[in-house]
Parts: structure tokens; C-alpha cells; sequence
């Protein structure tokens, strides 16, 4: 059922893990949300600082594997200045490239291979889960 | 061309049905007990453990996602195979008796009163009847008998006017296993509806044998069993809607049906995960999907066709035997027949007709109250499927004539 | 010769050990989350269906004889495998999970009060926490964690000094799922039983791994799971003292578990047969006989030996990797290794270990507590059974120092 | 598993269900005992004068199969005059006969072939389950 996987640790999502972007805490956040795998534990935290339907800053918190580490990189990054709109955007994308679509956006595609993982595909999914989680919430 | 039109080649294709039984061919009467499996629902089981042998739900390894893929798409077929309305709606079993435990404890006794009614009719299966009677017991409810025919049709009228506001829900088996008795589920459950009160639905000998839409009727709870579905032993189902599962507190605890636990408190999953404690009976469930996908290929309707010629041959040979009477004659009846015969008793009958070659039960098939009703102490019962035929039922009246001339 | 001296034609047995994945050969590692099968386990399932399938204790037909016959042999291997008294003692669940519950609901439940405790270890599986939880919950009594050190082992002296008279029931693992201790039970039963208090030991990890004496034990309640012992899924079992089972009220309700059902009062049958209402999971029990046969034949001393030469060399080898630490490292133990490793998450090295053919599971084991307890959202684990090799321990430690260079 | 069944309804065993020695009523009675058999709801009631440990008289009563009304009949001609400890011997013998032992005493033998249906068994065992009651039990 499994092609060969070399690609799922490919160079993008290994170097996102390894230096992962805006890791840390954004003390003027706006909105906050945390999302939790229920397989392994794993918990990521999102904070967003949103102005007019625009995110202004993103940054995640939280100790999780290199798949979600990566998506939450990739995450808070496509979201610098972009509009909130785009969190459930990029979750549709996933959701159809794992079911054998399009490719989803810039570095995201590089989760393509999840396909064929089912069971790791919330992993890439867990940091969109808490940002999600955060424009749903009141405001932090 | 449909596979019922080659009746040889698809009976070839259950191993068990060339077994021969005291040097005579099989005559396997006893469908309503549990079906006999095509050689693809056993390939299913033995790939299983030969090829994709893993825990499901719990590893990322290859065989554990082979594991999950393989055992959750069951969970998809079922849902459509029944008409339900989402995937979220069908919990696992390990067969209509848990699934009725399961509602009796997790549905109805967190609220339970005294005084309370629960409504099941005097045919039911004794998985419809003491899940019900323990948890009464337990909170000073009562179990109150809705009344049936002399022809062992549902007294639909004097059902409904023992429906009151304390009835807190109606149990009513959609074919009867002990009479063959199809019963009017839709009228029943829009009376409980129109009413406020809760309704499930054992579709046990129901869903083997024609195509049931839990959506369109409208139930809420529908419970079934994969053994007599041409599907291993061990699998079943609870067909509820999403809302009550959401509502309902687990049933039992362990692990899957958490999201975590610690010491000082524990959250749940979301259904039907709550209800689905531990490591299931994987390879049971796999084999359902494919007995289900198997069934669908032939065709519910053309299934159902054929039975009812089958049934209505099988009700012609069995008026024209000497001193047998059917017990339970209902207009709207199943291939499944029980009766008695003058001056043999079930059990002597039984054992000759297996002297045949004929597999038949004998016995008040789990359904005591039915029996005390019909003043038997057991019946015979022979219950048919689409892989009967009418030469089958020409043996066995044959046998039936002989065992009768032996014991009289 | 014993056939553990033959470990490849051993291996060739299961035929899913013969399975590449991504292209190598399968290194099984996680046996304390299912084990392999036989090939002779997996054709006692498909006999059954070819050429025995019948529901049991019911029908009197030769089917339903050989059915029935085949099926109850079952609980007598079983008995003379776990030491139990007597046939009697045995109740077939669908696994470790139910058989917890049933003492929840039926042994406990009634009789539970307000400010009663369950003692049960920090380093129990959900299945042995949450059962008792819920029945708290109603209950107004709680379940008390009982103490475990830094190495991963029970902390004796503790957990009996919380032993007290509100102390209901005792509930410890035999062998840890989640740390591979093998805790010292004769002990904690003693003191249980000097001060009444009655004790459930969960053997899930114990039984396929070396031979258990239930009645030498002197619990009241022993359960395990069939699909951990080379056996068909949906299968397990309950071992309790016959006194024990004759006064517990039945847990769920249906077919067989009766003596007589009427609406007014229904009497039950005698145990196991109390606790096991509707049609079981024939095949699965049928495989589960196999699988205790075949086990006998090896015999369990041989195959605990193998285990601690395995174990011996697994705990070396681990002991070797750079920057892995072993969460649970007690002096008794078996052949399962959680570990976490530097600047690798779990779910990472399970994903790139499955790349190089090699199953571990990687998560929380269903422990929640005891990975709280040591501070780690999850590991990675590494179980052995008696058909690995040192060869794959070598592939295994080779792969771990891979995938940890790919991650760094 | 079970061989050709002819002997087991056999001209013995059908000469006493079709005419059963001591069916009816023992006005006299000392000691009255019953059983059932759960699997098909078969009833037997057994009703025994008895008189310093020797059974004077024997009486049984019900609907049952073949089988069981057969073997009825057989206990209670063999019980007639004779020892109470008579039942329980009886009942070893046919539990020694059903386990491939050595047939059990007269007619009784002619239960042989049950040995290959254990399910009906406890069909020939049921009158003796109702004399055995019926000693047990307080004097009727
Ligand atoms: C120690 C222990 N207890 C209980 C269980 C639960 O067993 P099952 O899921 O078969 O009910 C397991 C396995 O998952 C286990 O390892
Ligand atoms: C109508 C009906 N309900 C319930 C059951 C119980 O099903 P199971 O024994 O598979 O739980 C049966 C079959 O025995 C049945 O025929």
C-alpha cells in the first residue's frame, strides 16, 4: 500500500525541522490556540497577532515531530501578512492532495508522500488544527 | 447477468455447502442461527493475518496503516450498505447482543426512573429482551410485553396504545428469528416518534435478507450481526444517530475510546471511537466489508427476489405435510419457518433430519417468551437462504415424512 | 528437538514474517501491540469456516455438535494453559479491555461505595484504569495511582502501604506494555489478600511469554487477550474464582447467559456461560486453541528462555546508541524497550525505522500516566517475541543510528 | 466427528417412547423431583415411593423428546425394588458410556451412540437429573 517513502523526509521538510521559522512566543498575539494528536501526545501551540481579517505575526510553540514541526514552520510563515481566510485554505489543499489532488502550496507540497501515510497525515495537519483553533477562539 | 441466475456456480463458491454430513450432501437449513461464508470473506480473514497482521489505530508502521485502512473501510461500507447517515454512526460490536448492552447501558440507564416503561414486543430475540430487564431491574423500571397475533403478527394497535409517556423506548425485531415474522418497523417507529420515544430496531435477520435504509426509517438506534450476514463470527454493529452517540456517556472504558487519561481526570474520544474500547476483532470486521461488498455485487433486491420464491415454495411444501403446524404464519414472513409436528418433538426431529443430511434447529431459538406464548416448549425451525434451492426442499420434506413415520 | 532450535523453519510458520516492506525484509518489533500468526492458527479460523461453521451450544445438528465441540475445547486448553481450577473459571471476552470491564461492572459496581478506593500501579495500560474510573465515577469512590520509581518498577513498600479498609480491589500489570517490567505480583497479592482485598493482574504481556499459574498466583481475577498470544483477534479471556463468578450479577444480557426468560423474571445460567450472552467469536476461539497447542508444544520455558537471551543482547545493543535514553529500565524484565532519543521524536523513527522494513510503534502505548510520570509525550518501542533474532537486532540498530542522522 | 447415527434411535430406544413404562402420576409419592432442559425447555418431573433406602415405586411425567422419555422409561423399570444409590450409578455408568467407556447396565446401553452428540446427552441424562432432584429434595 506504501510506495517508497524517500521522499517524505525530503530536504525541505527536514531543513524546516531542523530551523524551524517564527518558533517561539508572540507576546502581543492576538488570538491563541493549541491543537493535540491524540496518538502520540504530541501538543503544538499557535499564536497569531490578526488585524482586519490579516495576520499581522504567527508563531508556534510546542514539542512535536519533524512532520508537524515542519508543517507549523511552513504554516506561520505562509501566514506573515496573509489573510486569515488562508488557514482554511491551505487545510483544503492538504485534505486534497492527501486524497491523491493537487499539489497544496509552495513548500506544502513536500507533504505529498503523506498520501501513502495515512495515519502520519495529522501530524502535517496538527499546527493548521491550533491556528484554526485560535481565529475560531476569542480573542487571546 | 446476475449471479443468482447461476445458482451451482455461486453455491461453489461457500466451501461448506459441498460438505457432506452422514454420507448425505448438506442441506443447511439453519441460516437464521448463522450463514455459512463464501471463500472470500474467508480469504479476507486468512490475507489478513498472512499479509497486513497488525494493531489498528495505533502504529505508523506499514502494516499498522494496512491494518487501520483495510479495518476502517468496513466502517464506510456498512454505513452505506445500511443506509446510514455517516460513517460516525456505525459502532462496532461484537454482535447484536452487545449492541443492545450498549444502548441498555449507555442510552437508557444513565436516566432511567422508576416507573419508566421500555416496550419490546413478545417475539423478541432474548437479546431484546434481558439487556433491558438488568438495567430496569437496577433502577425500578419495567419491561412491558407489546402484544403479538395467533398468526405471530405484531398487534400493531395495541402496541401503540401501550405507548404512554412514561415508555422511555420501543424495542421491535425487524424479522423474527423464532416465527419469521416481518414486522411493520416504519408504522411502529413513526407511533414512537409522533410520541417522543426512543426506538431500536433489531435488524439481526433483517439485513441478510433485503435492503434496509436505517436513514428512511428513521430509527434510532438499528442493530445487527455480521455472523448471519455471510460475515466472520465475533462482528456486529450499533447503527445510532450521531446525536445521541455524542450525548451518551462510554459504555466501556480502556484504551481507543480516550482522548487522555490521567489520574486525576479523563476525556473521551469522539464516537464512535468512545464506544470501541481496546483491539477489536480486526480481522472479523475486514472480513465484513468483504461480505458485504460480496452481497452487494449480487444484489439485495435480487437476494430478496429469490427468497421470496423460496419462501413461498418452502410454505406450500411444509401446508401439505401430515400433522405439522407452523407456529407463526404471519402474511409478511421470511424464509424461516417453525413449526411442530404431531407426536415427534423438535429435537428427535431434528436429529433425524441431520441423519439426512438436513441441518435445522430445534429449540425455542432464544426466544422463551415467544414459546410461552404459542404454549410450545420448542419448535423446529428451518430458515432458508438465497443459497437454498427448491430440490433442497424436496429433500427435506422427504426427510421430514420419514422422521415422522420413525417416531410415530 | 525443541523447534526453537530451528529458528528458521520456525519462522517460516508465520507467514507474515516472510513480508518486504519498502522493499526489505519485515523486522516484526512490535509484538506487545499484536503478535504474528501461525499459519496453523490461521487455518484452524478457515477450517472452521469451511467445514465446521455452525453457531454453538445451540443447535443439535452434526455442524453445530462439531461447532460447539471445537469451540468449548478451547476453554479447557486454556485453563490447563494459565493454571485456572477449573473450565468453569474461564470467560471468553473479546479481549483484556472487556474482561476488565466485566469486573468493573459486575464484581465491583454493586457494591461500591462512596470513599472506596482501587488501587491500581502508575504504570498501568488505559484498560486497566479506565474501567475503574468510570464505575467510580458513578460510584463516588476513586482509583488511587499506586507508586512506581525513576527505573520503571513498582515501588513495593508504597504501593502496600496505601493498601488500606477502604481499598476495594487491587489492579497491577504482570509485564508492563509500556516499560517491559515484570513486576513482582506474587508479592502484591499476598498483601492484598492479608488485608482482603481483592486483585486483578493483567497477564496481557505475560501469558505469551512465559508460563503463568494463575492458581498458584492466588488472584481473584486474571485476564488476557488473545491477539497478543499468536491467536485470532476478538479473543480473551477472564480467569476468576468460581466463588467469585457464582455471586457476581451478569454484566451484559441475551441468548445463553439464561436459564428461563419470561417478563416476569428471568433466571440465569450458571458461569462462564453467566457472563458470555449471544453468539462468540467461534473462529477467533477456535484460532485461539490452535495457538495454545502449538505454544504448548514449543513450551513456554523454551520460549522464555530464548526471550532473555534476546532481551539480554537487545538490552546491550540499546545500550550502545548515542543519545537514547530507555524510559523504564527495571532489574525483572522482558523483551520490550520504550526509548526516546535525542533530537528524534518517536513518531520520526517509527516512520523512517518502517522505511528500513522494521515495525516499532512509537506513541503512548496507551499508558498515558506512565509517559506523564517520565516526562515524555511519547517513545518509541521496541518488543520482541521468540521468532526475532539477533540478525535483526543488528538491522534494527543499524537503521536507529540512519534515521537519527537523517533527523540531527 | 460423528459416525452413522443409525443406532442411536434404535428399536429399544423407540419401543419405550412410543410406550413408555411408568408415565403418570405416583399418588403416593415420598419424594418428587423435576428437571428441565435449558437448551430446548424440555420438563421432567419424577415422582419415587421410597422405603428404607429401596425404591418401592417409580413414576415420571412431561413432555420431552425420544430420547428422554425413553431413557424415563428405562430408569424407572430399573429403579423398581431396587436401591436408591441406583440413580447415581446409573448416571456414572452413562457418563462413562458418552466418554467411550463401558456400556451402561440394560437398556441404558442402548444410549451408546450419544457419545457422538453431546448435545443430546443431557436429553438422556435428564430423567436421572429429576430422580436425583427428587432424592435430594425433603420428602414430598
Ligand atoms: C498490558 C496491557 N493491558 C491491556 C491491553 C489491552 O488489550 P486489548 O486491546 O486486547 O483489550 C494491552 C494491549 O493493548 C496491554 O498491553
Ligand atoms: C432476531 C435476533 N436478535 C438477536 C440475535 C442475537 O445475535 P448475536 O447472538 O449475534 O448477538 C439473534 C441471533 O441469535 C437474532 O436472531
Amino acid at each position: 500500500m506504501s510506495a517508497h517513502p524517500s521522499t517524505l523526509y525530503s530536504e525541505t521538510v527536514l531543513a524546516h525541522n531542523r530551523t524551524p521559522r517564527h518558533c517561539g512566543c508572540l507576546a502581543d498575539a492576538t488570538h491563541r490556540g493549541a491543537a493535540e494528536n491524540a496518538l502520540c501526545g504530541d501538543q503544538l501551540d499557535f499564536a497569531l497577532r490578526v488585524r482586519n481579517d490579516r495576520v499581522e505575526a504567527a508563531m508556534f510553540d510546542g514539542e512535536a515531530c519533524a512532520i508537524a514541526t515542519a508543517s507549523a514552520s511552513m504554516l506561520a510563515d505562509a501566514l506573515h501578512g496573509a489573510p486569515i481566510a488562508t488557514v482554511a485554505a491551505i487545510a483544503a489543499e492538504l485534505h486534497t492532495m492527501f486524497a491523491g489532488g493537487a499539489p497544496a502550496r509552495g513548500d506544502f507540497a513536500a507533504f505529498a508522500e503523506l498520501r501513502h501515510h495515512p495515519a502520519r497525515q495529522r501530524c502535517a495537519l496538527l499546527p493548521l488544527h491550533a491556528a484554526s483553533q485560535a481565529l475560531a477562539g476569542a480573542a487571546a | 447477468m446476475n449471479r443468482l441466475d447461476d445458482i451451482p456456480a455461486l453455491r461453489a463458491e461457500f466451501p461448506q455447502l459441498a460438505r457432506r454430513i452422514h454420507g448425505k450432501p448438506l442441506v443447511y437449513f439453519d441460516n437464521a442461527n448463522t450463514a455459512q461464508k463464501p471463500q472470500l470473506v474467508i480469504d479476507a480473514v486468512s490475507d489478513y493475518y498472512r499479509l497486513h497482521n497488525a494493531n489498528v489505530a495505533r502504529a505508523v508502521h506499514t502494516l499498522g496503516e494496512e491494518a487501520t485502512t483495510l479495518y476502517e473501510a468496513t466502517r464506510d461500507k456498512l454505513a452505506r450498505f445500511v443506509g446510514a447517515r455517516s460513517r460516525e454512526e456505525v459502532v462496532f460490536t461484537r454482535g447484536t447482543t452487545e449492541a443492545v448492552n450498549l444502548v441498555a447501558y449507555s442510552f437508557l440507564r444513565p436516566t432511567l426512573k422508576p416507573g419508566d416503561e421500555i416496550l419490546v414486543s413478545r417475539m423478541e430475540h432474548h437479546a431484546n429482551i434481558v439487556p433491558w430487564q438488568l438495567v430496569a431491574a437496577e433502577t425500578g423500571a419495567k419491561v412491558v410485553p407489546a402484544p403479538i397475533t395467533a398468526s405471530g403478527e405484531l398487534d400493531v394497535e395495541g402496541t401503540v396504545a401501550l405507548m404512554n409517556p412514561r415508555t422511555r423506548l420501543v424495542g421491535l425485531v425487524h424479522v423474527s428469528n423464532a416465527l419469521g415474522t416481518v414486522n411493520p418497523v416504519a408504522e411502529i417507529i413513526a407511533a414512537a416518534k409522533a410520541r417522543g420515544i426512543a426506538t431500536l430496531i433489531d435488524g439481526s435477520q433483517a439485513v441478510p435478507h433485503f435492503r434496509v435504509d436505517v436513514a428512511a426509517l428513521d430509527c434510532d438506534f438499528y442493530v445487527l450481526t455480521g455472523h448471519k450476514l455471510f460475515a466472520p463470527t465475533g462482528t456486529g454493529a450499533l447503527i445510532a444517530r450521531r446525536a445521541l452517540l455524542d450525548a451518551m456517556p462510554p459504555f466501556m472504558g480502556g484504551g481507543e475510546m480516550i482522548r487522555k487519561v490521567s489520574f486525576e481526570g479523563t476525556t473521551f474520544n469522539d464516537p464512535p471511537h468512545k464506544f470501541e474500547p481496546g483491539t477489536p476483532n480486526i480481522a472479523g470486521f475486514i472480513g465484513l466489508g468483504a461480505a458485504i461488498d460480496w452481497l452487494q455485487a449480487i444484489g439485495m433486491d435480487a437476494i430478496a427476489a429469490r427468497e421470496a420464491r423460496l419462501r413461498d415454495a418452502m410454505r406450500a411444501a411444509l401446508a401439505a405435510v401430515d400433522g405439522l403446524r407452523l407456529v407463526g404464519d404471519a402474511r409478511a414472513r421470511a424464509a424461516v419457518f417453525s413449526f411442530v409436528v404431531e407426536g415427534a418433538h423438535a429435537h428427535d426431529l431434528a436429529t433425524l433430519l441431520d441423519h439426512d443430511g438436513i441441518a435445522v434447529r430445534s429449540g425455542h431459538h432464544c426466544a422463551h417468551p415467544t414459546m410461552q406464548f404459542f404454549g410450545v416448549p420448542a419448535t423446529a425451525r428451518a430458515s432458508l437462504a438465497f443459497y437454498n434451492t427448491e430440490d433442497e426442499i424436496a429433500v427435506f420434506i422427504d426427510a421430514l415424512a420419514k422422521a415422522r413415520r420413525m417416531l410415530a
